[in-house]
């Protein structure tokens, strides 16, 4: 049997962890192909739903990356995602979905080498994990 | 359902070699195909050329295509150029969707197969997406014909000329005294080796002069808000202290200015002064005085006399002016010159170096040396109130004389026959010679004061009787005169005369009263004074018993020291049991013996008495010196004032006023036996709150005195240079012992000039300005104002450019260069001023001993290229190094060696200029420098530098001996650019320069549009790219604000008024006040001219009524679909 | 504490509330809106009433209520009319309504707030059946402890019975049979200044009591929480618990603190094109429809959970008997937990998702 | 307090640092116990040929400091020091070096489980013993005394974690608290020559010569060495003409002389450049 490929949604915004992304791609830095980037404007955007979604709909692992606290391009839109994906953690808590299979990152634009390692990491973290609940299970 | 059919063309890119073969484009574009809605999907080399979007723009027309996805590169690239294809082709630029599938897969992938499903992925999701694409459109505004240039450098100055020129308006904001940046420090640029001045000159000249540039230096931008087009900045103007409009630059300030400090312009080789101007030609040419907090000397005189500035004064010689500057806060210089505690010279910060600056003796010395009748007197209006000071110690001669200097009349009443109080009957003679008091009380007297004699409160005055005599305050100043009793047995008996009278009567009458066999009670002052006067008084001997030991004495250092040398005995540890009496005469006094206890509550440790250990002092007189307390009961005969528990007035700690409003008191009557100083400062605060009182603005008080001690303790002084040599304090000469202790003459003869002058030059000048006001004196046209504030101003902008340069690498960081540790290392912007026809050395090239460097290295890449420090090159330190090796070759003849590791001279002309360097006879090394050190092989080498590097081309290890090194350090962020980049939303790279929106083809742009960058900020360049890129940014700033107009974003929040619940969360995680609340429909409703599309309102809103425009839930959610 | 009683009705609480509302709709607020019933039916529904007549048709106190009255009572408070108006309450729909004040939904600027003890209520099915059988059967209800064990699964483990922030609260419990009124405010206090009644003390008994009461439902708590963490456990199990869900959106429509004017899974957002439908089921081989019941209710708990007031009537309407306010009651225990945050308490206190600010 | 103590092949046969050392640690409190049977720590072999010989070298003497019941290991050679230290981070950091160490340690019937610490032992006399022991030596005269620390090429290499720098104040902190003038000077982290001595002793007397130059600027009464390698090489090659001489000592002895030790106990006699100005200097200061 092949080793276990997770699937990872990674929400990241527009101007810092997206640019940290292209940055990673412009270096060169290779990390795990399992990672699937949906850029949004800022991490504040993040609806619960989109979490949960992804979660419901096969994820094995959701990263969010957004902009050193201090930094946002909105002033604070990424406390206020802390604040929502700390409360979202414990609620998927309760279902058996570990809270580590949500991770709330602060990754600069400049920080390529910073989001390589991040997905490595995760990516390698979730294989521990193994795979979440919901793959190939009729749930949603 | 908003969508209608979806025909959606899908284009995958092969961006020549970037994305194909890794990803397997053909395998992308067939698996596309299968997509529901996908009517087209190919592949091409270059969908960003020409035919790659005529590909796109072909297939929406004939094929009626209705949706497009690229996928291609980062959508920061190219999704401009893509929605332009569409809508050239007649289709919504909104209608489109792009897939990364080169930064985010084909470039981090390794595995080609899993590159491939990612990318067919990365597909899949946006066509999901697209399919749920609306239209958007965009609104025109107006921008302001304006630009905020943040930086003053060459790079600013060239962008506010050209935006200039153009015919807009430009806020040009440098946070120095002057505009020019870095390159106003440098004598010559490569390769042509113009003279910097003379090519930079013109260009600062012109901004001076340009009607449409406003300079605002010495100025920081704080707040940068708004967005593109309608950007507003607030700028905050730090004072000058010297008027711009007025100002001639003639200098004559800078002349008179007492305080030298080391000059950050010429990198602190030399010293300019605390007003200046960083250099002659400087734009603008106005001067500025830099201030600190006042010193802690300042800070800690409880009267608050300005120390540093009569100290500046001593030292210049200017006694008068010192002496002035003593007399705005002490009435009474000569006195306190003499008897004051000092507490300043315990805060004095030279005492961290060597030892307090003996500021005392300096007063004492201005004092001596000038006229109190020279001292100026403020012109004010006479007034018609009157104010009765009942006492003329030093409290009240403070309020008599401030008071009249503020035209008030003023009468002194004193119950003795002299004035002065316990100055004159509590300080002996030999400290305080009557003289002294009695010209400065005429002094005080002089100014119009009513003195009247022999009068006092029980002595033919009551408080209720001078109210009626039409006194609008009165001044409670009587001290504290009656002693306290020891309370032990025979107290009374013949030969026990307290301190207080017994001063009293030797200082006034002088009768030797003293006996032969003399004991004195007590550790204070007084204590040493009574023993002191006694041996002078015709006392065969003198002994002090303290109870405790001799550390916790409270007497003054001075003065326990001077009573020893007169022979006086201190029996320490021992306290009074009784007095031992024959016929009624003291023959003895019986002590008991202590230990120390613990401490109690004043810190100091409690005696405790040794049972059986009474012993008995044989004398015949003994006087108790431990303490005074107020003699209220005059005072309260007609009148009832609170008193405390300690028998003193009870008066409020802002007003000093008395239970009787129109009663004031302050000194000793107040605080208890204290210091003169401490009465002084007692009567300043009286005479605020009297002149309150008579103005009736007694409310304001309190809020003034919050504000002052608001302002104080931020202790950012100057800081203490660490070469700063020890210098012996200037000790006063004293009158010998032995002859001294048989008269009253002063002991302490003072200081002679030179000392006194060489003990001033040690203070360190802690507030920088001292403000002794000498430059007030020298303007001719009156452009000083010590009291200007800082301004806030806001301006308007349509485009910001950002050039805030660069600093230096630090090279101390480089240990093995020795930088900061040899005298002889160098930084290059140190050469630079040394190289300076207006440095420190007028531009002769020579070492700290003035001699001319024989042997030079240059040693490059200090900071730069070097994986602990900076991992990049500075671009410009191969060619200043090669500037620098011609010069001294030019001006001195010195041999000189370059230690490169390669040598970068790629520009115009930069090769041939390598050529001539090396054609002149200089040594190029190629081999990173280990070490520089002060330790060499041969004898005849000693006090010269080695350079230890290896010779990568021979492979041999060099130690070359040298006079002289330059190192030739590299370009860092400026101090502060992280604070100007997340005020203008400007993201740092990981060096901290300013990131560009994209290296190659937006190299002046930033992410955040219509704010631009210029020069260094952005990464280190030398002058000719600085100066090309600040054309650019002026350019692409021009080019924005001529088109008059911007768009509006398309992409912000929008809420549905039937989906709206009006819970108002929306407006309340709104960062920038862009929601309003609908009352009439109860809804929440976006002011789009305010939104900025960060969508905090789209996730706070559970019932999904707000959501941003090209971000919405179903756009979202149909991604993940297609992720997932 | 000072605590009240009304003349003559010291022995029944239930004349006591009539008799307090009546009074103060004589002379001190232009409504009052508390539980009646209607000729049509036997169960107590929210009454709004402005004239005295009418006072024989209220029924307060009893052990039924067919929903929260909270979003009722937001529904006259909407918009400030000037008027003023008493509510009684059970401590959960105060709670509820304090929560709905946060949300911009109403304001009690006006409103004089009456809770009272609660012993809980019983499914609409039970009550009916009882009060056919036993016409006393609320003054019964509050003394016979066999008919307190009929209420319902949320109402035995509620420990929120009684209430500290509302104007007025009666005190049932341990007032052997009275009812003690206890201003909580000054609007509180300000009413029994206006008209006579006797001051009393409150009944020593009632401490120990409520501790009782507490005791009791704290260990059905335990027992609730192990059987329904055992299905909440994993996502496939928690299947097992909403399996026959069929996304009626009623326990959403009963939640007193869902306050959307419409639901978002009734909105294009989940009201899915064929094709996504076809293609999840091409993506999985098969499909349950309709889809997204387990999206509609962890999104639900992810909204709502942190101002769930336990008041149990999600579980109420299910018409496929899913256990919503069990699954509720656990998940919003822990996310209250993890917040510190308290429903309900006062409408001060910021809702955690909107205190994101850094201190500094 | 007790410590597992490795001396290395050069501490029994240094010039006192032996007897200094043991009188140093009685009083204060210290009991080094010698690992029995350790051997060489490796550092010749990790200069010449085989860094896996060096490394089993290394663990043998660690799994006996372990079998004693210590994890943590004293020495007061710094070529032992950085060898040791080197080979504890191979060993703790890489479990197949450490799998491969302890077959070969099985035949003994060793093997090492637990990470090992090294530290010199002048941390351990500097940092963890009674200030007040120290305090009531203290004389203000000692300012007179002018010492140049010399720390040696190995202690201070930056990949060791610990005080490094290449202008190092750490004996300097130390002896100015105790009263004594430590001199700034250029040559604190210099190479003696040890590594190279035999083969080329012309190199090793260039070497010293420098740093005697370094010292001798700031007329240092007494240079002070932390590694008998460096006091030997500074010491001899101080003795060859045109270069200066001055007195090199154990910070051992050093500290003996601070105590009051008795000379005899402080093996001074063995130093080839004669301490005695030093002694004297220090025997007639004023107390104040």
């Amino acid at each position: 049997m092949s080793e276990f490929s997770p699937k990872i949604i990674v929400f990241v915004c527009n101007w810092c962890t997206y640019t940290a992304a292209d940055l990673a791609g412009t270096s060169r830095l290779p990390y795990p192909p399992e990672v699937r980037l949906v850029r949004l404007m800022c991490t504040g955007m993040i609806d619960t739903k989109y979490i949960l979604k992804a979660f419901l709909d096969g994820a094995d692992g959701v990263f969010v990356g957004g902009c050193h606290p201090g930094d946002c391009h909105y002033i604070d839109g990424n406390l206020k995602a802390e604040k929502r994906i700390t409360g979202l953690q414990q609620m998927v808590k309760n279902f058996g979905i570990d809270e580590n299979r949500l991770k709330l990152e602060w990754i600069g634009a400049s920080e390529g080498p910073e989001f390589q390692k991040h997905m490595t990491d995760f990516v390698a973290q979730i294989k521990v994990l193994g795979p979440g609940q919901t793959k190939d299970r009729m749930i949603l | 359902m908003n969508v209608q059919n979806p025909k959606i063309g899908v284009y995958i890119c092969h961006c020549g070699m970037n994305i194909y073969p890794k990803v397997d484009v053909m395998k992308v574009a067939e698996y596309a195909k299968t997509l529901t809605h996908v009517s087209v999907a190919s592949e091409y080399k270059f969908m960003c050329s020409n035919p790659g979007q005529e590909l796109i723009i072909e297939d929406i027309k004939q094929r009626g295509l209705n949706r497009v996805v690229v996928a291609s590169c980062s959508p920061r690239m190219h999704e401009p150029t893509f929605r332009k294809a569409c809508e050239t082709a007649g289709l919504n630029r909104f209608y489109f969707q792009m897939a990364n599938i080169r930064e985010h897969s084909s470039w981090v992938t390794l595995d080609s197969d899993m590159a491939t499903q990612k990318a067919m992925e990365l597909v899949t999701a946006a066509v999901k997406r697209v399919s749920f694409h609306a239209p958007l459109y965009t609104k025109d505004v107006p921008v302001q014909k304006s630009v905020l240039i943040i930086g003053g450098g060459i790079a600013g100055m060239q962008s506010a000329l050209t935006a200039a020129d153009a015919g807009f308006k430009v806020h040009l904001v440098e946070r120095e005294t002057y505009i020019g940046g870095h390159m106003a420090k440098f004598d010559k640029t490569f390769p042509t080796l113009d003279c910097a001045a003379c090519i930079s000159t013109p260009k600062t000249v012109s901004i001076g002069q340009h009607q449409d540039i406003t300079l605002h230096s010495y100025s920081e931008v704080t707040e940068l808000s708004g967005f593109v087009g309608n950007y507003k900045a607030v700028i905050r103007k730090k004072p000058r202290y010297i008027n711009e409009d007025t100002c001639t630059g003639c200098g004559l300030c800078a002349e008179k200015c007492p305080v030298s400090v080391p000059d950050p312009f010429n990198e602190n080789l030399g010293n300019r002064k605390a007003v200046y101007r960083s250099f002659p030609q400087a734009v603008p040419l106005t001067f500025c005085i830099e201030k600190k907090d006042p010193a802690p000397c300042r800070i800690s005189c409880p009267a608050g006399t300005n120390v540093q500035g009569y100290v500046q004064m001593v030292k210049t010689g200017n006694y008068q002016q010192a002496l002035n500057i003593i007399m705005e806060r002490l009435p009474l210089p000569g006195v306190l010159g003499r008897v004051c505690p000092h507490p300043c010279e315990t805060d004095c910060r030279r005492s961290l170096t060597d030892s307090a600056v003996s500021i005392r003796d300096l007063k004492r010395f201005a004092a001596d040396n000038a006229k109190l009748e020279d001292v100026p007197l403020p012109k004010v209006e006479d007034r018609d109130e009157k104010i009765a000071v009942i006492g003329s110690g030093p409290a009240g001669l403070t309020v008599a004389y401030y008071l009249r200097r503020k035209g008030f009349k003023v009468s002194i009443f004193e119950s003795m026959e002299k004035p002065g109080g316990m100055l004159r009957t509590g300080i002996p003679d030999y400290r305080l010679p009557p003289a002294i008091l009695d010209a400065e009380i005429d002094h005080i007297l002089s100014t119009g004061i009513e003195m009247n004699t022999g009068v006092g409160l029980g002595n033919g005055i009551t408080l209720a009787g001078l109210k009626e005599q039409g006194f609008d305050a009165i001044f409670l100043g009587i001290g504290a005169h009656v002693p306290v009793k020891m309370n032990i047995e025979n107290e009374d008996a013949d030969g026990v005369i307290d301190a207080v009278p017994f001063l009293k009567e030797e200082n006034l009458e002088r009768p030797g009263s003293a006996k032969k066999r003399v004991v004195v009670v007590g550790g204070g002052n007084v204590a040493m004074d009574a023993a002191r006067v006694a041996i002078r008084s015709g006392a065969q001997s003198v002994s002090i018993v303290y109870r405790r030991t001799r550390n916790e004495m409270p007497a003054d250092h001075e003065e326990v020291e001077g009573a020893i040398e007169e022979g006086i005995e201190l029996i320490n540890l021992v306290g009074p049991k009784k007095v031992i009496t024959q016929d009624g005469k003291v023959i003895g006094l019986e002590c008991i013996k202590n230990e120390l206890g613990p401490a109690d509550d004043s810190g100091r440790r409690r005696p405790v008495p040794v049972e059986g250990s009474e012993f008995i002092i044989d004398c015949d007189m003994i006087i108790p010196a431990i303490g005074q307390r107020v003699e209220s009961s005059p005072v309260l005969e007609d009148t009832d004032v609170d008193l405390t528990a300690w028998g003193t007035f009870n008066v409020d700690q802002i007003t000093f006023q008395t239970s009787v409003p129109s009663v004031f008191a302050a000194g000793d009557a107040v605080t208890g036996p204290a210091t003169v100083v401490e009465a002084v400062a007692g009567g300043h605060r009286v005479v605020r709150a009297i002149e309150k009182y008579l103005n009736n603005e007694m409310e304001l008080l309190e809020d003034e005195i919050r504000q002052e001690n608001k302002m104080a303790g931020k202790n950012d002084f100057l800081p203490v240079p660490e070469d700063v040599p020890v210098v012996k304090r200037a000790k006063t000469s004293f009158m010998e012992p032995s002859e001294r202790k048989n008269c009253f003459d002063e002991v302490d003869l003072g200081l002679d000039e030179a000392s006194a002058q060489k003990d001033a030059e040690k203070c360190l000048n802690c507030g920088l300005c001292c403000e002794c006001m000498e430059c007030v004196n020298a303007c001719e046209v009156k452009a000083v104002d010590h009291e200007m504030e800082e301004e806030i101003i806001e301006v308007d902008a349509g485009a910001v450019i950002l050039s805030t340069g660069f600093k230096t690498f630090q090279a101390e960081k480089l240990f093995q260069y020795g930088y900061g540790i040899y005298p002889e290392v160098y930084t290059s912007l140190e050469f630079e001023r040394l190289n300076n026809a207006t440095g420190p050395t007028s531009g002769s090239i020579q070492m700290k001993n003035g001699k001319t460097p024989e042997r030079v290295a240059i040693v490059h890449c200090v900071g730069s290229r070097d994986s602990r420090n900076n991992k990049y090159c500075s671009r410009v330190c191969c060619m200043y190094s090669m500037k620098f090796a011609h010069l001294v070759r030019e001006k001195t003849g010195a041999e000189v060696w370059e230690y490169y590791i390669d040598m970068r001279s790629p520009g115009k002309l930069y090769e041939e200029f390598y050529d001539r360097v090396q054609e002149e006879g200089v040594h190029f090394v190629r081999g990173r420098v280990a070490e520089i050190t002060d330790i060499t092989d041969h004898p005849e080498d000693d006090g010269r530098l080695t350079v230890v590097a290896e010779n990568t081309l021979t492979m041999k290890t060099l130690r070359t001996p040298v006079d002289m090194v330059i190192l030739s350090v590299g370009l860092e962020a400026a101090e502060g650019s992280e604070d100007v980049g997340r005020m203008a939303g400007v993201s740092r790279d990981k060096d901290g320069w300013f990131n560009e929106l994209h290296a190659k083809l937006a190299p002046v742009s930033t992410p955040i549009s219509g704010i631009f960058l210029a020069g260094c900020c952005q990464g280190p360049k030398d002058i000719p790219d600085t100066v090309a890129q600040a054309s650019g940014a002026a350019g692409e700033a021009i080019s924005l604000l001529s088109k008059g107009t911007v768009s509006t974003k398309a992409e912000i929040s929008f809420i549905d008024p039937e989906l709206c619940a009006g819970c108002k969360t929306c407006i309340e995680v709104c960062a920038y006040s862009a929601i309003d609340f609908d009352g009439s429909r109860d809804v929440s409703v976006v002011n789009e001219t305010l939104c900025q599309g960060c969508g905090s309102c789209s996730s706070a809103c559970p019932a999904s009524a707000a959501g941003v425009k090209q971000f919405t839930d179903l756009q979202l959610m149909n991604e993940l679909e297609g992720f997932l | 504490m000072t605590a009240y009683v009304i003349k003559g009705n010291d022995k029944n609480p239930v004349q006591a509330v009539k008799e307090l509302f009546s009074k103060l709709l004589e002379n001190q607020v232009d409504y009052i809106f508390l539980p009646g019933k209607s000729p049509y039916s036997k169960l107590p529904m929210p009454m709004l009433i402005s004239d005295t007549a009418h006072m024989e048709n209220l029924e307060p106190l009893a052990p039924a209520a067919p929903f929260n009255s909270a979003k009722q009572a937001a529904s006259v408070l909407k918009s400030n009319t000037n008027k003023k108006i008493a509510f009684l309450l059970k401590p959960c729909e105060k709670r509820a309504l304090v929560e709905l004040v946060k949300l911009s939904q109403c304001s009690i600027e006006n409103a004089l707030i009456i809770t009272a003890d609660c012993l809980g209520r019983m499914e609409n099915s039970t009550y009916l059946g009882l009060i056919e059988d036993a016409p006393g059967l609320i003054e019964a209800f509050l003394q016979d402890k066999s008919f307190q064990d009929k209420i319902t699964s949320s109402c035995s483990v509620c420990t929120q019975f009684t209430d500290s922030g509302s104007d007025i609260h009666v005190n049932l419990i341990g007032c052997s049979g009275s009812a003690v009124f206890v201003p909580q405010t000054e609007n509180g206090e300000a009413v029994f200044k206006k008209f006579e009644c006797d001051r009393a003390d409150i009944p020593t008994a009632r401490e120990n009591e409520v501790e009782q009461i507490t005791k009791k439902h704290t260990e059905n708590m335990e027992t609730l929480s192990d059987n329904v963490l055992s299905k909440t456990k994993d996502v496939e199990k928690f299947q097992e618990l909403i399996a026959t869900c069929l996304n009626c959106y009623n326990c959403r429509t009963a939640c007193p603190v869902c306050y959307c004017k419409e639901c978002v899974f009734l909105t294009d957002i989940f009201n899915h094109m064929p094709e996504t439908l076809l293609n999840r089921a091409d993506k999985k081989g098969i499909i349950k429809l309709p889809t997204d019941t387990t999206m509609f209710h962890m999104t639900r708990l992810a909204h709502m959970s942190h101002a769930c007031v336990g008041c149990g009537h999600c579980s109420s309407v299910c018409p496929s008997n899913i256990p919503v306010a069990d699954i509720f009651k656990i998940v919003s225990k822990n996310t209250q937990d993890f917040f510190g945050y308290i429903p309900g308490e006062n409408t001060d206190e910021k809702i955690p998702y909107l205190n994101y600010k850094k201190e500094n | 307090m007790k410590y597992a103590f490795f001396p290395g092949c050069a501490h029994d046969t240094s010039a006192g640092y032996k007897e200094s050392l043991d009188a140093v640690c009685s009083k204060l409190d210290i009991e080094l116990l010698e690992i029995p049977d350790w051997n060489c720590c490796g550092a010749t072999i990790t200069a010449g040929e085989s860094k896996t010989s060096s490394l089993y070298l290394a663990a043998r003497s660690f799994a006996l400091s372990e079998k004693m019941g210590y994890t943590q290991i004293l020495t007061g050679c710094n070529a032992c020091y950085t060898t040791l230290k080197k080979s504890a981070k191979y060993l703790s950091s890489d479990k197949h070096r450490l799998e491969a160490a302890n077959k070969h340690l099985a035949s003994e019937g060793l093997e090492l489980t637990k990470e090992i610490t090294i530290q010199h032992v002048m941390d351990i006399i500097f940092d963890k013993t009674p200030k007040p022991i120290w305090d009531s030596y203290k004389n203000n005269a000692l300012q007179n005394i002018n010492i140049a620390c010399y720390y040696g090429c190995q202690y201070t290499r930056p990949w060791l974690t610990g005080p490094q720098s290449d202008r190092p104040e750490y004996i300097e902190n130390f002896l100015t608290g105790l009263g004594f003038n430590a001199v700034n000077h250029s040559a604190k982290t210099l190479c003696c020559g040890a590594a190279g001595a035999m083969p080329n002793a012309d190199i090793a007397k260039k070497l010293v010569a420098r740093i005697a130059d370094g010292v001798k600027k700031e007329s240092a009464d007494a240079i002070v060495t932390i590694c008998p390698l460096c006091q030997l090489n500074v010491d001899m090659y101080q003795t060859q003409p045109d270069i200066e001489q001055i007195p090199t000592l154990f910070f051992t002895q050093l500290l003996g002389l601070y105590f009051k030790i008795d000379l005899e106990n402080l093996g001074l006699d063995k130093l080839l450049i004669s301490p005695e100005p030093l002694i004297e200097k220090m025997q007639n200061l004023k107390s104040a």
